[in-house]
């Protein structure tokens, strides 16, 4: 375990953006949110970022390829530029966590290119919680604040950043580190934790069970007339699922520049009603329809097909962006109601 | 995906002396969808033509891109030649390297680099063309026109003249209008009766013509050659057809004192009337409000002196509707109301007039029977004051009046001098004016005499008071000239009232979509170009209800508008233009947007049955264009927020992909 | 500044009503009075037509400038029309304006079929203050850069 | 604080329920925390009994939900309408696209609305509780700290504090007192910024609009935005586009969204207030009323159900584009 | 970076034929401007097609995978890719990409068994794949029956093919119908469902089923009515794949993503799905 005092961590972070670029969380005008490291930023341990750090990995709009067309001839460009490292500082156990999960998209065969090499450039530097919020749920999906995962661990006292190297990756950041940090053993870091689990521990939604959720569920809960008073006041936006950091819809489009055509990726929402719209007709028609699609996704379908794995990872997001309040912890507890009682 | 063929003119060397034509043509070969290009001399010459009807078979082109002149020239050229190539026209766009190229740009380098561009921006357009079919719509052959008066009456008579039949619409028992109520007309001094009752006569006689009296329009729908119109026929409780005009009812009736509206309430008539002896129809009306009969039951003189039987008690109200192709409107105007007027204390005196009632004061068969008389009294003026412009060219922020010239005052108070000191010598006569206003012909000629010959007092100034005391009018007023204030004791005062359009204007207008103006005369087409029509196609305008006249000016109009109204009848269909406004009404959300910026009234809605997904279905509230009465502005597609409201011809994709490949470099 | 603006040539965008303006354009052609070659001129029915939408494509696909061109108030071919343009355009370019857009790129401007000088000298005028401005930067989209 | 409360709405709504009047009640649902109300439709007293709330933290907008309730419900809708809510529903009746005899509208008093992000900028994350209590709120932490006061005024939602209208414009029963139109200053936040330099002001929207989503949660809420497409979701308008491609994309949709409901919008807020990125897009609107305002006289949408709006309307004095567009700086 | 293999970038495809097939689909034969096939197939697997600018669309691999020279597909006219390819001309490019999904399982469960293959309209297009590769392997598949219907005899796709091919092959059998009588057909009118009970199959065969969701519906229920098993039948669900790979969120029906669980289903693994596709 390696000490860096709270007075040398300006000092750390400049290294670090020497060497690579850095991201990490600044308060901005609405909130904390990623941003690269310059000269004058200022970190925020603010828990936890108004959106996750999804869109380093996978942008909410990214260049896939670009076309030159001259009459009936076509020229395909790979824009791919090779992808350099970069860290990702102060990355929560959910959202780490959730990192885990795009992975099983992306990285799962056929592997996507574009995803995979950020994620092999990209170091995340965990930091557990200090203060988590009502809105968090990161428990009931088995994720420990107090201990995330990523390839290093940081753990943050009144006076200390407490950093643990776990990967390979993650070395790369402790040597930039080297020189600002000093090592200790992990005293300060276990009382950290235990300050931590005992927050977690009295959160409001610390009691929020999955059990009745999981593969294998959709008889269960498809047809369920809860569905219909859930999605009732649904607007239909794209809110949830743009803040969500397990959230990866997307489309792929066409654009037409002043010399040809770019063809780009960028997020799309299973809530949007065109979402499904294809030549032949769409097969999920009303906002029911789509929001059930979401959230049986998250709680069902994905770990059906992901060992158990649930598309959630209680960052609580949805809870505080919602416009109208509706989001998954109510359509839990709404859904298992309605299957106990 | 278009197969477009493009051709380039040189025009000679217009085009070709500053745009290097064989590179434009080589450069736009290459745009996608471009399957022949090339360039010629004179694209519009008969052998041009023969390149691009040629080129059209021989590489079956779908749309055609010509770099010419500008389209206003030659837009119709080309697609004759589209057309007459099996290609529909509408699949033909120009681009303008002439006018807005060759001709403004001296550098053969930038000429070509732009001349390019626009040839790209063109082939871009037709790339989203499609081909257009211009819709056709027949043309009932019958005229309606709406107010009797002599514009009604010359637009009818000139119409029926035509060959067409015509109906009037008049909502008095008699057609005549204003000018039967005129003793003399300017310039000329003729008596008004003794040149409008032949009019009167000819209409009532003309067999195509249908006079409608003492009705009004209550519903109109349809558009320009397919109208239909109720008209209420208000009951009169007179049969028509056996009603000889004897005037035996109308002395026999004991309801004597009706205030006689023809008159302007200066005396009275019978419940039972008919306006005045050359009234057309010559048929006499009961006057609900006032017959002893219809409102107790008891009395039926007239019933028993008629000896045709043409009395019917019980008639009621009846709704006839008919086919129109074409409406005149020809409501005319009336004068203003004087009671916001009371510094000229026309409420407290008997002898503050109005100009109209002066002409009845003065006519023959009017309630004097032509001798001029106080109201009052009956004795002789001898002091007649006329006060020009009541009501009129008043500021925009006055609460009263009119901020428009009423045009006609100047000329009749001329006339009603001149007439006062023909026949009455001794009486003084002071006309108080702010300018007097004479642009007619023989007009100026006229104002001079009433001054020069006839020794008219003219004053430029206002009235500012007018107080009755005993029996003379004290009239208080400024003379701007000597820069004196005066005080005339008159026995008259005459107020030249502005006029304004009938009150009846406004609510037709709606019914017809014709637009008004803030003083709710009806607006033109274009004010210069096409001063009788209104915007709404098939809708003409005759006479005062377009903005106030004299009666040359109105007859002129009239005939103008009966002119245009015969040129509609005479066709079988009427072709519309294809370039009008459509809406999606998969994205219409019925909000009405569009309808409010339509100067045409071309916009309806209507709740339609839509089929949605999972076998439901949704009334939903849609809009849809008339594409015969569309003008195709394209107002409609911005006030479109769904983008439902689209323009033929000028799609927003085919703008916007102008656009694009002007932009793109 | 000036001697770098000399290479530099704004693209400009006119939408002119073909009623009135496009006629006057034609009427400056007629009369050879010049003005530059970076004025591209786009036919509308009535200058109702432009949808905002059209403008901000413009800027977006590497315009420097838009200018409206239109009948006089009152003589609008279909009545009203620019009636309707006047207040839309009022509102955009000052929305444009609050935005930080530089107000100098967009224009409206009235010009009859017989105004041909008025044409002219309205695009030379636009194009000099456009050109002035140097290049868009403030609404362009970087994918249509070359 | 509210002035009516919970119960003597569920009482009214329950009874009109019973006699037959309306067959459903659109009003707010209690949710998980103190503050976080869902709309929600309600049609037995027994729903009402166990969900229906109205307190400091309905702010959600329901005359909106009408279009949607009314095609699926069958028979008149109840619905719970706050001031400024009156004006988006006379705006839809305006625009057809709600019919008033589907709607039984019963106007309810407001105080001026809380907000949770206004009280976590004084109270900091990890809101236990909230309790609302005669002078103000008592925010409860998660963590050790001591309970917080918020007074009414620093809890509300900025749109509240310059609320344009305590008055109903539209209602068939009103609960408690009419209210006035008040002279709110709201237009100042839009002086502040035509105030500044145009630099400014660009390197000010340039920040705002940068970090635009398109989650469209406000167009999907706004009341103006009714279209059955929106132009943005529609792949033949030409313009759809569904994640902002850079700064233009950004600024071309809030612009014209800003114009498709200029005239038409209420000034509701609801656009700022579920803006996820916090991004005052309310200030896009408010320069359009300000604009229509100064230049075409005074105009509220949805004052009356029967308004010509102002840009499908002229005069022929109306002036000139190069007039309008004075105010601020100019451009060097 | 180009070794980086990338299964959103597509290759270059020339097509080098169009054959108008019914007025409202036409077949387009594509290779790569080397004048090789694209990349290998199994039956049933998908490609996606793009033109740059307009955009892409999923369509099966009609040719079979034994036609090692080129790829055809059988393509209607229905949204705006489809109707740019409807205007293209031999000599076009297009971009292809793929193959994806998994294919009919011709090699162990329809091996040594009597094959019965039912389509309708364009539903032929997928299953024309399948039929050509079972033909050209003939000697591992029993007895083969068609059924083929479609609206009228102009709206049979691979009309000639069939007429000149298939129905010359020994122990083939080719019904086809049409819905509506007709001058210049002799043949079966009447439905598809109508005409496979009329035809009463022995259900000691595997069936594909391959047409507009009615359709399928009533002759799923007339099979089943004959005695097939859904264990039996087969069907395809390409329609609802979109970007190919299973990862952009649209394909899936319940926990099922038909980009990668298809688009090839058993019926009764359609049965075990939610209603929803």
């Amino acid at each position: 375990m390696l000490k860096c005092n709270l007075s040398q961590l300006d000092n750390l972070f400049a290294a670090v953006a020497e060497a690579m670029p850095l991201y990490l969380p600044t308060q901005g005008k609405n909130g904390a949110n990623y941003t690269k490291w310059q000269a004058g930023a200022v970190w925020s341990n603010t828990c936890n970022t108004q959106k996750g750090p999804k869109d380093l990995f996978f942008p909410q709009s990214e260049d896939l390829m670009a076309f030159k067309t001259q009459g009936k001839t076509i020229e395909i460009i790979d824009t791919r530029n090779e992808a350099e490292d970069f860290a990702v500082f102060g990355v929560r156990a959910c959202d780490v966590k959730s990192l885990e999960i795009l992975d099983r998209v992306f990285l799962s065969e056929p592997k996507d290119s574009y995803y995979a090499s950020r994620r092999e450039h990209g170091i995340i530097i965990s930091l557990a919680c200090n203060r988590p919020t009502e809105n968090c749920f990161c428990g009931s999906f088995g994720i420990d604040a107090s201990s995330p995962n990523g390839d290093v661990t940081c753990w943050l006292t009144e006076d200390a950043l407490y950093l643990r190297g776990n990967t390979e990756k993650g070395e790369k950041f402790m040597a930039l580190a080297a020189p600002f940090v000093t090592e200790c053993d992990d005293t300060a870091a276990e009382a950290q934790k235990e300050k931590i689990q005992k927050i977690m521990a009295r959160l409001p939604l610390a009691d929020l069970k999955t059990d009745a959720f999981g593969g294998g569920k959709t008889e269960e809960f498809f047809n369920s007339p809860q569905w219909a008073k859930l999605s009732e006041s649904c607007l239909g936006c794209g809110t949830c699922t743009f803040v969500c950091p397990t959230c990866q819809c997307y489309d792929i489009r066409d654009y037409k520049t002043n010399d040809g055509v770019v063809r780009y990726r960028c997020w799309d929402s299973c809530m949007y009603s065109e979402f499904t719209r294809m030549a032949h007709g769409n097969n999920r028609n009303s906002q029911k329809e789509r929001f059930r699609q979401r959230f049986m996704h998250k709680l069902v379908y994905f770990p059906e097909n992901n060992d158990g794995v649930f598309s959630c990872v209680g960052c609580g997001r949805c809870l505080a962006k919602c416009p109208i309040s509706m989001n998954i912890v109510k359509v839990m507890k709404a859904l298992e109601g309605e299957q106990n009682g | 995906m278009q197969r477009i063929g493009v051709f380039v003119c040189w025009c000679g060397s217009n085009i070709a002396g500053t745009v290097d034509v064989h590179a434009v043509a080589e450069a736009l070969k290459n745009e996608s969808g471009v399957v022949f290009s090339t360039d010629y001399q004179y694209m519009c010459s008969q052998a041009g033509q023969d390149i691009i009807k040629n080129a059209i078979a021989e590489h079956k082109l779908t749309g055609i891109v010509v770099c010419s002149c500008s389209p206003r020239m030659h837009e119709a050229t080309f697609r004759k030649t589209a057309a007459a190539a099996g290609l529909n026209p509408y699949m033909v766009e120009i681009a303008n390297i002439r006018e807005q190229c060759s001709w403004v740009h001296k550098d053969m380098l930038s000429g070509t680099e732009k001349a390019v561009i626009l040839g790209r921006a063109a082939i871009a357009k037709v790339h989203l063309n499609a081909p257009l079919i211009p819709g056709q719509s027949p043309v009932a052959k019958r005229a309606l026109v709406i107010g009797g008066g002599i514009a009604g009456i010359q637009t009818a008579l000139d119409i029926a003249d035509a060959g067409f039949p015509v109906d009037i619409v008049e909502t008095k028992p008699t057609i005549g209008g204003k000018m039967a109520q005129l003793d003399k007309t300017f310039p000329t001094l003729d008596c008004a009766a003794c040149i409008l009752t032949p009019k009167m006569v000819d209409a009532a006689q003309n067999e195509l013509i249908k006079i409608y009296s003492y009705s009004e329009v209550s519903q109109v729908s349809g558009y320009v050659g397919n109208f239909d119109v109720t008209i209420k026929r208000r009951a009169r409780f007179v049969k028509e057809d056996l009603c000889t005009g004897c005037g035996l009812c109308t002395e026999k009736c004991p309801q004597k004192k009706v205030p006689n509206e023809f008159n302007l309430g200066m005396d009275t008539r019978r419940a039972i009337y008919i306006p005045f002896a050359q009234a057309v129809p010559k048929v006499a009306t009961i006057d609900p409000d006032y017959c002893t009969m219809l409102k107790t039951g008891k009395c039926g003189i007239c019933s028993k002196v008629c000896t045709a039987g043409a009395i019917d008690y019980t008639a009621k109200d009846e709704f006839i509707t008919e086919k129109y192709g074409a409406i005149v409107v020809a409501t005319g105007y009336n004068p203003i109301s004087m009671e916001k007027f009371d510094e000229f204390a026309y409420s407290q005196s008997k002898d503050v007039i109005t100009s109209l009632e002066f002409e009845r004061l003065t006519n023959a068969a009017g309630p004097t029977a032509g001798k001029l008389l106080r109201p009052s009294d009956g004795e002789h003026p001898h002091k007649i004051v006329f006060v020009q412009c009541v009501g009129s060219r008043c500021d925009s922020c006055a609460e009263k009046g009119k901020e428009y010239c009423s045009k006609i005052c100047c000329m009749y108070t001329a006339k009603h001098a001149m007439l006062t000191r023909d026949k009455y010598p001794d009486t003084e006569v002071y006309v108080f004016y702010i300018d007097v206003r004479t642009p007619g012909k023989a007009f100026d000629e006229f104002y001079r005499r009433a001054v020069e010959e006839y020794g008219v007092h003219y004053v430029k100034g206002m009235v500012g008071k007018v107080v009755p005391q005993g029996k003379k009018l004290m009239v208080q007023a400024s003379d701007l000239i000597d820069g004196k204030q005066l005080h005339i004791d008159a026995d008259l005062v005459v107020l030249a009232a502005a006029i304004e359009p009938d009150k009846s204007a406004r609510p037709l207008a709606t019914m017809l979509t014709a637009s008004m103006d803030t003083n709710d005369f009806f607006t033109e087409a274009h004010p210069k170009l096409r001063p009788v029509e209104s915007p709404t196609a098939g809708v003409f305008l005759s006479g005062a209800c377009q903005g106030p006249k004299d009666i040359p000016e109105t007859v002129s109009q009239a005939s103008a508008a009966a002119a245009k109204v015969i040129g509609l009848l005479c066709k079988d269909h009427l072709t519309g233009n294809p370039c009008v406004a459509s809406a999606n009404e998969m994205l219409c959300s019925g909000c009405s947007q569009c309808a409010n910026v339509c100067p045409y009234g071309a916009i309806t809605y209507s709740e339609k049955e839509f089929r949605m997904p999972n076998r439901t279905t949704l009334m939903r509230r849609v809009a849809s264009v008339n594409p015969a009465v569309c003008q195709g502005c394209g107002a409609c597609t911005v006030a479109c927020p769904s983008g439902a409201m689209d323009l033929n011809g000028f799609k927003n994709n085919q703008i916007m992909a102008e656009v694009d490949a002007i932009c793109r470099n | 500044m000036s001697e770098l603006n000399q290479e530099y040539k704004p693209l400009i965008v006119a939408f002119c009503c073909n009623w009135c303006s496009y006629a006057g354009a034609d009427l400056a052609g007629s009369n050879r009075l010049a003005y530059p070659a970076d004025v591209k001129i786009i036919r509308v029915p009535c200058s109702c037509r432009v949808n905002p939408m059209f403008i901000l494509r413009a800027f977006q696909r590497g315009a420097d400038g838009v200018i409206l061109c239109g009948c006089h108030p009152g003589d609008c071919h279909y009545t009203t029309g620019n009636y309707y343009t006047r207040r839309r355009m009022s509102m955009l370019f000052s929305m444009l304006d609050y935005l930080g857009i530089e107000r100098e790129r967009t224009r409206v401007e009235w010009v009859s079929a017989a105004e041909g000088a008025k044409f002219a000298s309205t695009m030379n005028d636009f194009a000099k203050k456009v050109a002035s401005l140097g290049p868009n930067k403030r609404l362009e989209d970087l994918r249509c850069k070359p | 604080m509210q002035t009516v409360n919970t119960q003597t709405l569920i009482e009214r709504a329950s009874a009109l329920l019973q006699d037959g009047t309306v067959s459903a009640v659109l009003g707010w649902k209690r949710g998980e925390f103190d503050y976080d109300m869902t709309p929600a439709v309600f049609t037995t007293a027994e729903e009402l009994a166990a969900g229906f709330v109205y307190n400091d933290f309905c702010g959600a907008n329901l005359s909106k939900y009408l279009l949607k309730k009314t095609r699926e419900i069958q028979g008149k809708i109840l619905v719970f309408l706050k001031p400024c809510d009156t004006y988006s529903f006379n705006q839809l009746l305006t625009e057809h696209r709600i019919h008033r005899e589907n709607a039984y509208v019963i106007g309810v008093p407001c105080s001026g609305m809380a907000d949770i992000h206004s009280i976590r900028k004084i109270t900091g994350e990890g809101i236990a509780r909230v309790e609302l209590t005669e002078g103000g709120l008592l925010v409860h932490t998660l963590y050790d700290d001591a309970p917080v006061a918020v007074s009414y005024e620093d809890a509300m939602a900025d749109r509240c504090k310059t609320c344009k209208s305590k008055k109903h414009v539209a209602y068939d029963e009103l609960l408690g007192e009419e209210g006035d139109v008040l002279d709110s200053h709201r237009f100042d936040e839009v002086a502040k910024l035509e105030a500044m330099t145009p630099d400014e002001r660009f390197a000010f929207w340039q920040g705002e609009l940068s970090r635009c989503i398109r989650c469209n949660a406000c167009r999907d809420v706004c009341p103006a935005c009714t279209c059955e497409k929106c132009v943005f979701d529609n792949p033949d308008s030409g313009v759809e586009n569904k994640a902002p491609g850079g700064d233009f994309e950004e600024k071309m949709f809030h612009i014209i969204r800003a114009f498709h409901v200029a005239g038409r919008c209420t000034d509701c807020g609801e656009c700022s207030r579920v803006c996820p990125q916090d991004i005052p897009l309310h200030l896009l609107n408010r320069k359009f009323i300000s604009d229509i305002n100064k230049t075409y006289g005074e105009y509220q949408a949805g004052e009356t159900a029967d308004q010509r709006p102002p840009l499908v309307n002229f005069t022929q004095n109306d002036p000139e584009p190069s007039d309008v567009v004075k105010g601020g700086h100019d451009h060097a | 970076m180009a070794e980086l293999n990338e299964t959103l970038i597509p290759v270059v495809g020339v097509i080098t034929d169009v054959r108008i097939d019914t007025p409202d689909i036409k077949t387009f034969r594509v290779v790569t401007p080397e004048g090789k096939k694209p990349f290998d197939h199994r039956p049933g697997q998908c490609a996606m097609l793009s033109i740059p600018g307009v955009g892409e669309a999923m369509f099966s691999i009609t040719s079979s995978p034994t036609n090692t020279e080129f790829m055809e597909f059988s393509i209607k006219k229905c949204g705006c890719v489809t109707q740019w390819l409807h205007a293209a001309e031999a000599g076009q490019m297009v971009t292809v990409r793929g193959p994806y999904g998994k294919p009919f399982p011709v090699d162990d469960v329809f091996a040594g068994h009597d094959l019965l293959f039912i389509a309708g309209g364009v539903g032929l297009a997928p299953l024309r794949s399948v039929i050509n590769y079972c033909r050209h392997h003939r000697d591992r598949y029993g007895k083969i029956d068609i059924v083929y219907g479609s609206r009228s005899k102009e709206d049979l796709l691979d009309y000639q093919e069939i007429v000149n091919e298939w129905q010359n092959d020994e122990n083939v059998h080719v019904h086809l119908t049409i819905d509506r009588e007709q001058a210049d057909w002799d043949g079966h009118v009447g439905f598809v469902p109508n005409y496979v009970k009329e035809l009463g199959f022995d259900t000691n065969k595997v069936a594909v089923l391959c047409g507009p969701p009615i359709m399928i519906k009533f002759t799923l229920e007339g099979l089943c009515a004959l005695g097939f098993d859904k264990t039996q039948i087969y069907t395809t669900l390409e329609l609802r794949m979109k970007c190919g790979v299973g990862k952009c969120g649209r394909c899936n029906v319940g926990a099922k993503y038909v980009c990668k669980d298809g688009p090839v289903f058993r019926c009764d693994e359609l049965d075990e799905l939610p209603g929803e596709y």
